[in-house]
């Protein structure tokens, strides 16, 4: 397990984070090459459906970060991001799934130091979690099971 | 914010306020507004907007300051600083905390002994007959700040009057008042 | 329906006649009144003092009380048990921990479903409807209607459109056939629960309410409070000292302004307990002509 | 089959020192679809780019991939470079490896596994990219003005001098605004009607503006280059063309008692009425709310008298749809009045009053003819008293932004009244004095320092009336929280100021967004100050927030310069980053089921309704959602909220995001 190496992507919105990633390049600051950045116009435009597919595909661990609150340069687009993940969030943990593999964020295009940083703590903490089977394992029956007992509480 | 004073490290003064009534005293940006209407502010010796700047500020020693000042026994609670007040502060709140709080350290100001006498009577006549009774408040109070002769000129006349009444009206189960005012004090920790 | 009645301490004692002219005027108009039985002191000023819980646990007894009775109002004359009654009912109902600490000491069930009525909104209400064919007198009188503090604030109980410069009071004034002026201290504070304990502030700040009153020639003042009306009547002989002059304006409860326009005797509402006499505002009535 | 070029550039060191490009090169070559991979040590350099150029042509490839730098550094370039080797310039696509590896990571096989995984990343997009061809929308080079305060004046005639035709509309009988009410302007002091005027008439004399006033902007279509917008022309029942302004209409008029919307309420006027002596233009109209004639059917005086017969009581309001490419909105704002205060007295007090009826009171053109006098008695006043931050700062009963320009008013009030009545004492109550500004703080200096003007910090709790005196019952914080006690005669509140009473419609008529105070947003409060989230739409003065004079002129000419700008060629270029519906035909066989979700959310109002229609009989067959590529900024909201994958965008489509992420984990290819 020690020399696992965790599978990181990172959706990010043109404007902010991924500007603040480049900010961290130009700025040289070092951090853990796991990351492997995927460029959105905006995090509005981020279709929760991928962050399935990146972990169905073999992601350990997904980052979504887009500009601070009010920053956004379509002006709505992070605040829609969040609503659709505060709901799909508490629909993935009701499935069972550990959303602790998800970080949602915000780093802005002046935020270089504050991106590796974001980069490292996701890595660490997923490397201490260890590969992600529970897509392959996942077993549908089980889950109709959850979801009968949650409706009939 | 203050450090805690002592030991103990009890949170200070204005967290408890914060805590127990939900008055911010950062709300209060100092216009005076308060102070201006206060209809006693000629006779008050911190002003209402200064408390609000004393509690801000939290200077070594302030508790003492507050607690042991007249103004917060001068307080009648006539509600028109808060009316007014641009950032809503309920000052006539935090001026019913501070008394409070000074009685039960006991901090109050020798000016105000009265005034804390007059309240304490009230409350001793309505535990006994779970009613006010004014001429039994009256005696009270008298025994208890000694100025016997207060009024009795205007005695007889009001007695005349009917406003006097000597025979008290009580609760039929004055028992139920006193439990009340027990279960409180006991919910305290045995406080007044 | 019954309508419950809350007449509080002063009522009782000091301010007799302003339950005796509440209740004559409500006979009159065929409204009947019925007193919360066995109902308790509010608290007033001491417990919101002194104990915070307290101020809170007393006047929920009462309305415990009211509600078992299956009140669905309660008329509450004073102004200060109202306030104190109100705000313990805000109280308990806002903050659930509240109200459940409040049930505990009370050991009572309180579910808030009773209606608070101050005398303006009582008046309103009950006598308004029927008045006119009852009011027989126009009071025929220039009257400053002085509201003090617990009847204008704080707006959220009192439920007034214009705190600053309310106008409820004058609206019955007009009906009794008087007619109100336009003065400036009808919402300032008369020094209240300090009749006894600094009655020195008591005189300079009821002092300033009466002058401002003389000055615009007030005939009589209207109150609708026991503490507004002790400071204003009683403390006459102290004002006197603070002012170095007499002013003889007598001091009338609403109540006892509608019920002599509707011609009830003097002696029905109390008119005879007052320090200062009030024979000058009767002696301006005149018959209503029809 | 698709023909990928991959090109790995060393920027000199920068890639080259910690990724090992030579293996990334080769490893691209190994991906299917790659029919050529490189690498150089300056890709971005001439002779790099003539690579590229060659190799496109010499191995007929379909797409390239360049591995450099970050994108938003040279996509553009590589992009030229495609198009020059005879490709759709967005069949290009670049890998960053500079700043997202090479300059982030140490030299190792991680750091190399990564840039081949961004390379093969970026091939895959590449596989999915489609040609795409930059939009070109027409631009019609007419303005239109909305509101003729100051700003809008500044704005037009800056547009109008540029050469293009501007349309302004005025809601009032006359432009002006609120300038023309003011007495003085601080910090010169000097007259506010002598700047204005002059300006006012240049804009009815500007060959390049046309002027309506007494109309209002009914609805407003179309997007940025092609607006279409609707204007009402109120009925003024007067001939504009026959009237000459003689003025013996309103002269006659026996309607005399209407309060004077000009002089704040101080004065009356008639019926028939031009709002003040300088109006552009000068000509009556009739308020027919308070006309006899209009209410009660006789009077008809004004129309006896007038020698030319202009008076006309059958007009009615009539429409006017206009073509423009660009609007610049300078609605102005309003302030709250002194029945807003129940503790000042809810207005009853007559000598309470607010600083636009102290501006009338103190301007030669005003009903005093600018002798400060009291309005119930028209004594002259020997104290006033100045309350600031009436209804600012008061989250409570007003509100709770600071309204900017009563500091610097009242310090010109008091230094007025000062000036004209040397024995008089004027006291302002304040909580600050905020006088940032190129010679503000002096003159709030000035009025303290030379026309002894007292400042007390604090607020005023109560005003009440005790013969004929004002007591103003006050504080002052600096010395122990004293009470103070002023009777003045005069009192004057600076009340905030506020939105226009009809700015929530105004923008919804314009698909502008607005605060909670009514006030209008800017698309982006430090960068994009002047224009909105609709593009084309720009704002001007106090209608975005409070603003003095200084500072609504110079965002006027910003706005106008906006307004240039479009108007600098015949079509604008944009992008064709734009959201689209899928289409089949026939039309209905879209897989959009018209559920509009992506209208809701779409923060540009780019989205519309569209009926398919059945071509013979004209039935609806479908509702579908329908793009408009003028509006569309490209964010992909629309996208991510589709609820069947039916809108797209295009350079983000879903193929392409799926392709990504499938490639960055599934190796190798």
């Amino acid at each position: 397990m020690s020399d696992f190496e965790p599978k990181i992507v990172a959706f990010v919105c043109n404007w902010c984070t991924y500007a603040g990633a480049d900010l961290a390049g130009t700025s040289r600051t070092k951090y853990e090459p796991n990351v492997r950045i995927v460029r959105f116009p905006c995090t509005g435009r981020i279709d929760f459906m991928l962050l399935m597919k990146a972990f169905e595909n073999g992601a350990d661990g997904v980052i979504i970060s887009g500009c601070h609150p009010n920053d956004c340069h379509y002006t709505s687009g992070n605040f829609h991001a969040r609503r659709r993940w505060i709901t799909f969030r508490s629909l993935l943990d009701f499935m069972g799934f550990d959303i602790d593999r998800i970080t949602f964020s915000w780093v802005s295009a002046a935020e270089g130091k504050k991106w590796a940083e974001l980069v490292n703590e996701v890595t660490d903490s997923i490397r201490t979690k260890g590969p992600f089977k529970e897509i392959s394992t996942l077993d549908s029956s089980k889950l109709k099971q959850l979801f009968y007992d949650e409706i009939t509480k | 914010m203050e450090k805690p004073t002592d030991k103990t490290h009890t949170p200070s003064l204005r967290k408890r306020m914060e805590l127990e009534i939900g008055v911010l005293p950062s709300h209060c940006y100092q216009c005076g507004k308060c102070t201006a209407g206060c209809p006693l502010n000629e006779d008050m010796d911190i002003m209402p907007s200064q408390i609000l700047r004393i509690l801000q500020l939290e200077l070594p020693g302030y508790e003492a300051k507050l607690l042991g000042s007249l103004s917060i026994w001068l307080c009648l609670a006539c509600d028109t600083c808060y009316s007014r007040c641009p950032q809503e502060v309920k000052l006539s709140q935090v001026m019913d905390f501070l008394r409070q709080e000074s009685v039960q350290q006991n901090k109050v100001n020798p000016k105000a002994k009265d005034i804390l006498k007059f309240h304490q009577a009230f409350l001793e006549t309505i535990e006994k007959n779970g009613k006010l009774n004014e001429v039994w408040l009256t005696l009270n109070y008298k025994l208890k700040t000694l100025n016997l002769l207060q009024d009795v000129n205007k005695a007889p006349s009001m007695f005349f009057k009917g406003k006097l009444n000597p025979i008290p009206e009580r609760v039929h189960n004055v028992k139920e008042i006193e439990k009340i005012f027990n279960k409180v004090r006991e919910n305290e920790g045995g406080t007044k | 329906m019954k309508l419950g009645f809350y007449p509080g301490c002063s009522l009782e004692g000091s301010s007799k006649e302003y339950s005796q002219s509440l209740l004559a005027v409500a006979e009159k108009c065929g409204v009947t009144l019925e007193e919360i039985d066995d109902w308790s002191c509010c608290g007033a000023s001491a417990a919101h003092s002194l104990n915070h819980d307290l101020s809170i646990a007393l006047p929920a007894r009462t309305l415990a009380l009211a509600e078992n009775q299956g009140m669905a109002e309660v008329v509450i004359p004073c102004a200060a048990c109202y306030g104190r009654m109100a705000a313990s009912q805000k109280a308990m109902l806002e903050d659930a921990s509240v109200l459940k600490k409040t049930q505990g000491f009370i050991d009572m069930k309180f579910l808030g479903n009773v209606k608070l009525l101050t005398v303006f909104e009582f008046l309103q209400k009950y006598i308004f409807p029927v008045a006119d064919q009852y009011i027989v007198n126009k009071l025929n009188q220039k009257t400053a209607c002085y509201y003090g503090c617990l009847l204008a604030r704080p707006k959220e109980l009192t439920k007034l459109e214009r705190p600053e410069n309310p106008m409820e009071m004058e609206a019955v004034l007009e009906k009794a056939g008087a007619t109100p002026i336009d003065w400036a201290f009808k919402t300032e504070c008369c020094g209240a629960g300090f009749s006894m304990s600094r009655t020195d502030i008591v005189a300079k700040l009821s002092g300033k309410i009466l002058e401002d009153a003389a000055d615009r020639g007030a005939e009589s003042i209207i109150v609708a409070c026991p503490m507004c009306h002790s400071n204003l009547d009683l403390r006459r002989p102290e004002i006197k000292k603070q002012l170095k002059k007499d002013i003889n304006i007598p001091v009338l409860f609403i109540t006892q302004a509608l019920g002599l326009s509707m011609g009830i005797p003097a002696k029905d509402l109390g008119l005879k307990n007052h320090l200062v006499s009030t024979g000058k505002a009767v002696s301006c009535i005149v018959k209503k002509e029809a | 089959m698709a023909r990928i070029g991959v090109f790995i550039c060393h920027c000199g060191e920068n890639i080259s020192a910690t990724v090992d490009v030579e293996k990334v090169a080769q490893e691209a070559a190994k991906l299917s679809g790659v029919a050529f991979a490189m690498d150089y040590k300056y890709m971005c350099s001439d002779p790099g780019q003539t690579q590229i150029i060659e190799a496109i042509k010499e191995h007929k490839l379909t797409g390239i991939v360049v591995g450099a730098c970050s994108p938003r550094m040279h996509e553009s370039t590589f992009r030229k470079a495609a198009e020059k080797g005879g490709i759709n310039p967005y069949l290009c696509e670049m890998a960053n490896l500079r700043e997202h590896v090479s300059w982030v990571h140490a030299k190792g096989d991680a750091t190399t596994a990564k840039a081949i995984d961004i390379v093969r990343m970026m091939v895959q997009k590449v596989k999915q990219d489609s040609k795409l061809f930059p939009i070109k929308v027409p631009v019609t080079k007419t303005a239109l003005v909305i509101g003729g305060g100051i700003a809008g004046i500044q704005a037009a005639l800056d547009i109008a001098n540029a050469g293009h035709k501007v349309i302004m509309v005025e809601k009032a009988p006359s432009i002006g605004g609120h300038m023309s009410q003011l007495s003085e302007t601080f910090p010169t002091l000097d007259c506010s009607q002598c700047i204005l005027t002059p300006r006012m008439v240049e804009v009815a004399q500007h060959p390049n503006i046309t002027l309506h006033t007494f109309a209002e902007v009914e609805s407003v279509s179309g997007y940025v280059g092609n607006f279409e917008v609707k204007v009402r022309m109120k009925a003024k029942s007067v001939d504009m063309k026959l009237c000459t302004g003689c003025g013996s209409c309103w002269q006659k008029c026996p309607n005399k008692k209407i309060p004077d919307e000009f002089n704040a309420g101080l004065s009356f006027r008639t019926a028939i009425y031009t709002p003040f002596p300088q109006a552009v233009p000068n000509k009556p109209v009739i308020d027919r709310a308070n006309c006899s004639w209009f209410q009660k059917g006789k009077c008809g005086v004004c129309k006896k008298v007038c020698p030319v017969g202009a008076i006309d009581y059958d007009t009615e309001d009539e429409f006017l749809d206009l073509k423009v490419g660009a609007i610049v909105t300078a609605t102005g704002f309003d302030i709250k009045h002194t029945d807003f205060f129940p503790e000042y007295g809810y207005g009853e007090f007559k000598d309470v009053i607010d600083g636009l009826q102290f501006e009338r009171l103190a301007s030669a053109s005003g009903p005093t003819n600018g002798e400060i006098r009291r309005p119930s008695d028209g004594k002259i006043p020997e104290k006033i008293v100045f309350v600031a931050c009436a209804g600012s700062r008061d989250k409570a009963k007003g509100i709770e932004y600071c309204s900017k320009i009563c500091c610097m008013y009242t310090a010109k009030h008091a230094m007025m009244y000062k000036h004209k009545n040397h024995e008089g004492e004027a006291y302002v109550f304040y909580m600050d004095v905020r006088s940032a500004g190129k010679n503000y703080d002096e003159f709030v200096r000035r009025a303290v320092e030379e026309d002894d003007v007292q400042y007390i910090r604090g607020r005023v709790s109560r005003i009440y009336e005790k013969n004929g005196k004002l007591i103003v019952k006050g504080v002052d914080t600096l010395m122990n929280a004293e009470p103070i006690e002023i009777e003045a005669d005069l009192v004057v509140l600076a009340t905030a100021v506020v939105a226009n009473q009809d700015a929530e419609s105004v923008a919804q008529k314009m698909h502008i967004s607005y605060d909670k105070h009514h006030f209008f947003a800017e698309a982006h409060p430090k960068l994009r100050p002047v224009e909105t989230n609709t593009a084309g739409i720009m704002l001007a003065g106090a209608c975005q927030t409070a603003k003095d004079i200084p500072d609504a002129v110079s965002q006027a000419s910003a706005a106008a310069s906006k307004v240039m700008g479009l108007f600098a060629s015949d079509e604008m270029t944009r992008e064709p980053v734009v959201a689209v519906v899928n289409r089949m035909i026939p039309p209905q066989f879209t897989t959009c089921t018209g559920c509009l979700l992506c209208m809701e959310v779409c923060p540009y109002h780019a989205i519309e309704r569209e009926e398919i229609l059945d071509r013979r009989t004209g039935e609806i067959l479908k509702i579908a959602a329908k793009v408009n590529a003028g509006l569309c900024q490209g964010c992909g909201t629309c996208v991510a909220f589709c609820r069947n994958k039916s809108i797209d965008l295009q350079g983000y489509t879903n193929q392409q995001m799926l392709s990504e992420v499938i490639a960055l984990l599934n190796k190798p290819f």
